[in-house]
């Protein structure tokens, strides 16, 4: 991997990271409309996977992943303006979050019920495939969504049609209050796979390289026609369900297990290591993307609530 | 031309649709070789191949969700429910992700979900359900109810050429009781457009699908009587026409409503809401209804006899609408 | 005896029927030791324990498919929706499974669906929707809607002591925003009856749920324009209570109807059906409706804002209805 | 095994053959309202597993199980008015075929919905656990079945709750003129036990000992607080889906090689090798049953249908 690229990943993991912390704080101030999903501890998934992809190629992201869109290409301030709740969104306001899509970007938003992603991230695949386009679709889980029967119909679609979607099982051991063992009773979501025919993949979530390299094949196995796989990582949600979560049901010795193994102070000792960049290079990289960040953040607070009648229209064509 | 069932009709206007837009696709059970439980899909697997009949395992929620995926991608699927029942199984999909996804982001999510509805032919509780109501007050969504051969095949073209999700609702006690000389050539029936069956004096009755010819038939006697009741067929349900529902109220002053559909919270209710509020004044009486009672649809003849509304209900509320 | 908010009205109706009937469970995500998302069963685990408070994976169709089997059982199960839109996902267990067993074969299914309903605090479309009219058509369930913390808490011990399925929408708006005093001793509110909540003479609002308080809002506003107006608050939507509607129409002759569910076939075109069918001499005006537009609840607070129907919407018809 | 055990298996196996014929004639006859559905080249698996069952257990037969119910103790009466939508039938002519259940007998009927009896049935194992009561819930689901997300729910729902029930996974090879092998992509239905942390277990379906003798154990297991357990049972639907099917999609060869693996030539096989009963003594149990059954048809036939105002009531308790 050429230094650039590693970079690149470096870069994508802080903004995650930050943008995040920044958003956190935007909470703290009162200008998050609604609740505020953090990916604190989850960054190396969705960056390691996203940028596996090709033009062409879809994502069906969850609630955690903007990783993901900002590696698509989504610019921070659709985030921020839809945290914000702005006419400027794109969902110009009549949805939060990350509920929103771009078909031109293959984006497909998520809606709130778990499971459904995967459906139809199943039939993004099949269309691919009958279209005989050489894409994929990328699609993310959580622990706690794979119980739901979505999940199940649309994981054997995908292996019935044979159709080029890769499923990131992301497990971070709770599913809101949750722990993974009183959600199931397999010791690793890769047990689910065999299920649908595919290989059992579990690796180390928090480990950006070998994110990348496991999704990495398997999208290149799924775009030269060998059908779906699914792809247990293991990860920590280092942070509440949502901001108002105190995840007081968090042991603090599973916390402190887990923060040492923080995706980014890795990575950066991988850049070390390699060369790649020192500390200082690091935190001028960070002192960029925050700077930047907040130029987003400013830049989005003076702009516009939508104007309450534009709740009517757009229902239909 | 010959004379067509309305079985014929939509299996026509499928092919049609298939052999004009290759972007049309169809999944469902069993629809490939056996063509469907009842036999829509028949030969189009050999004609239009795997690739657009895609034969799914049994998951309406899942494959209801790739028709949507596929529709990112370009694509217009139309999903065949084996009996519209199971619908019920892709409910939030259909009314969560389908239904709301233009007014969220707006994209467009052309599918439509068909398959044979209503009662009449002995299915009992899970194979005879009028579902129309789960889904007409889901903004978003347009529903469908063809009485007739010829619309039967042009409200299917223009359902999956609409840039909507449609729900399609073919009624299987006419799939092969009805026949009729379909007009030859590229033409759809507008969705959103209801069509006078029958014109009459005294009285109109509001109803759809196969209670459209109970309603006839019921007009045929009265007319005996020297009573003469306008019949409007309302076609779609969502959205509904309401300036016909209005001109048949300004033309005759008194009207009901019929439907096969249980009665509480039948449509019935929301036309009655219309008319109440667009032309109370022209009422020479209250807008009243004949429907089925609120139970599950029975199995036993003589009970799913009772539970469907029958010419001689009509009859009875129309003499005593006229004499009010 | 200290006010309470609807939110510790709802916990301690719960508390009490599981303190009262050892028959009586609970299951749902995250109600355990983190007392469910907006911490109606806070405290229950410890006292009651693992067999009564049972936390389940994600899987709504699941374990409401289970709290069926547990009714065979003898339990008396309820089923908590984290958010009731997620009740969508277990529609077809619900409506076919749970609605249609007595009917069938006579067994009982005395299961409570209950979970945080309807707009007002940001959750956008998936997060504040109004799940009635997905199921007031079924014949089977019963559904209730308090308006108030002492109905809130009565009619969560009267549902959970019912032999049938009841959906129970608590609104979340009301949650922590409305506090009471509420009788003590076991008591329930009996389903099926409404209630008036304040008499009027020159026309009537009939709503439910957090309505309820826009419309005793206006109300007061009306009185200072010498408008009396009635508000019936029918926390029971199925069955309806034909009595107490018909009454208040009897008694003011002008009616609408206030619902913050959207407009097209909501319980409003009900209400005018049967008022139309029962009392259609005793109107002096048609039965209007307020109501939100035909949208998903949109997110952002000036659309959300826009979309719920407001004092000064209600006061504008109850206007146009006096001056009718 | 006892001989009289042996006997009894032979007796319920037959009365389940023999009583799925008579209502093949009765069809024929057009006497029977709306489909039928036959289990025929099945009867092992519901006679096998039902007699495995003691007082206070529970089953959810699917449609084709009326072996089970015939063996739970269901008059054949009953059945048959069923299917004569009689006013006398355990329904009142409200439903059809085996769409009944009764709580006393530990009898949960089908809905049409493929899938949903899994959760249900769960519930009900659920509540014995909960009552401390040494009971099994038994619940069946075809191939077909599997890919519902309600199979999904429920089978991981009782697998998180250590629930007593026994799934039986009927792989008769087809869902309706859909072969296995487009419904999945695993080999064996017992492939998904490990997604719920339970062991994959294949039998031969027309193998009545071995069915009774693996389910046995299984119920045992569940008996005794050891949790679910999924069986799959091969076999094979020697009738189509239902006898308005004439199966044209199903090669000829297959059909030829499951008629020689009849569950009921084998077990009259066993019969005579254990010197049980002689070909002869099987002919005159045959024709007892026969005669018994052919008492019962003509005694409901004589029966009256509901009458139509009978629709109404019994909505509400
Ligand atoms: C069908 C459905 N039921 C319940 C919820 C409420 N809910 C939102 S997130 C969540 C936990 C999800 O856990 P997991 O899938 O592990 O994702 P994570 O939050 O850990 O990323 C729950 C229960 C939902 N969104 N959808
Ligand atoms: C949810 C649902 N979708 C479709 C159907 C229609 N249907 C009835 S039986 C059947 C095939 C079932 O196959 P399988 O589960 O293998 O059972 P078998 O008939 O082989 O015993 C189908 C598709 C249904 N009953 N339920
Ligand atoms: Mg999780
Ligand atoms: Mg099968």
């Amino acid at each position: 991997m050429t230094n650039e690229r590693l970079l690149e990943i470096y870069r994508f993991l802080l903004l995650n990271r930050l943008f995040d912390e920044r958003l956190q704080k935007l909470y703290r101030q009162g200008k998050v409309v609604g609740g505020l999903y953090a990916s604190t501890g989850q960054e190396a998934i969705s960056v390691g996977s996203a940028l596996t992809l090709q033009p062409g190629d879809f994502i069906g992201p969850m609630i955690r992943n903007v990783g993901s869109l900002l590696v698509r290409g989504v610019d921070p301030k659709d985030v921020i303006r839809q945290y914000m709740a702005r006419a400027t969104s794109p969902t110009g306001g009549r949805d939060g979050n990350l509920h929103f899509g771009d078909i031109t970007k293959g984006i497909i938003g998520p809606i709130s019920m778990l499971g459904s992603q995967i459906p139809v991230l199943a039939g993004v695949a099949l269309g691919m495939k009958l279209r005989g386009r050489p894409n994929v679709a990328l699609v993310y889980t959580g622990d706690g969504g794979m119980s739901m029967g979505d999940f199940h119909e649309g994981m054997n679609f995908a292996a019935v049609m044979k159709a080029p979607l890769v499923v990131i099982l992301e497990n971070n051991g709770y599913a809101y209050s949750t722990p993974t063992t009183r959600q199931m009773t397999v010791s690793s979501l890769a047990d689910r796979a065999p299920a649908y025919g595919l290989e059992r993949i579990t690796i180390d979530g928090n480990d950006v390289l070998q994110v990348y390299d496991t999704v990495g094949a398997a999208v290149a196995k799924a775009r030269a026609g060998g059908g779906p796989s699914m792809i247990e990582c293991m990860t920590f949600r280092m942070r509440g369900h949502a901001e108002h979560d105190d995840m007081a049901y968090v042991p603090k010795e599973e916390l402190e297990q887990w923060r040492a193994k923080d995706p980014i102070l890795r990575f950066e000792c991988v850049l070390v290591e390699r060369a790649v960049a020192d500390a200082a290079e690091c935190d001028r990289i960070k002192e960029s993307i925050r700077h930047q960040l907040e130029a987003d953040f400013d830049s989005v607070d003076t702009e516009p609530f939508p104007d309450g009648s534009s709740c009517l229209g757009g229902v239909y064509a | 031309m010959p004379e067509i069932t309305y079985l014929e009709a939509i299996r026509q206007g499928i092919w049609e649709e298939l052999d004009r837009d290759s972007n049309v696709v169809m999944l469902g059970e069993d629809i490939g070789g056996y063509g469907g439980a009842f036999r829509v899909s028949s030969g189009m697997i050999d004609h239009f191949g795997t690739g657009r009949i895609i034969e799914t395992p049994i998951c309406e929620s899942g494959f209801t969700g790739a028709a949507i995926g596929l529709s990112f991608m370009g694509y217009r699927p139309i999903v065949e429910m084996q009996f519209i029942d199971f619908i019920s199984c892709a409910f939030s999909m259909i009314t969560n992700f389908a239904a709301k996804l233009r007014y969220r982001w707006g994209a467009s999510v052309p599918i439509v979900v068909r398959g044979p509805s209503g009662a009449g032919v002995r299915g009992g509780p899970f194979h005879s359900q009028s579902v129309e109501m789960f889904f007409a007050h889901t903004p978003g969504l347009k529903i469908v109810v063809p009485a007739t051969a010829a619309d039967a095949k042009g409200l299917i073209k223009a359902s999956i050429r609409d840039p909507d999700p449609v729900i399609y609702l073919e009624h299987k006690y006419l799939y092969r009781r009805i026949k009729e000389n379909v007009p030859p050539g590229d033409w759809t029936v507008p969705i959103g457009k209801a069509a006078v069956r029958r014109t009459g004096r005294d009285l109109s009755v509001i109803t759809y699908g196969a209670m459209v010819h109970v309603a006839l038939e019921a007009a045929g006697l009265l007319e005996k009587e020297d009573i003469s009741m306008e019949v409007l067929d309302l076609r779609t349900l969502l959205p509904l026409d309401r300036e016909s529902i209005l001109a048949t109220v300004r033309h005759t002053n008194k009207v009901f409503v019929l439907h096969e559909d249980t009665r509480t919270c039948g449509i019935a209710g929301e036309i009655a809401a219309i008319i109440n509020e667009e032309a109370f004044e022209d009422l020479d009486g209250p807008v009243l209804r004949v429907t089925a009672p609120d139970t599950p649809v029975p199995y036993s003849p003589p009970l799913e006899e009772f539970f469907l509304p029958k010419v001689s209900d009509v009859v009875a509320v129309a003499r005593k609408l006229v004499a009010y």
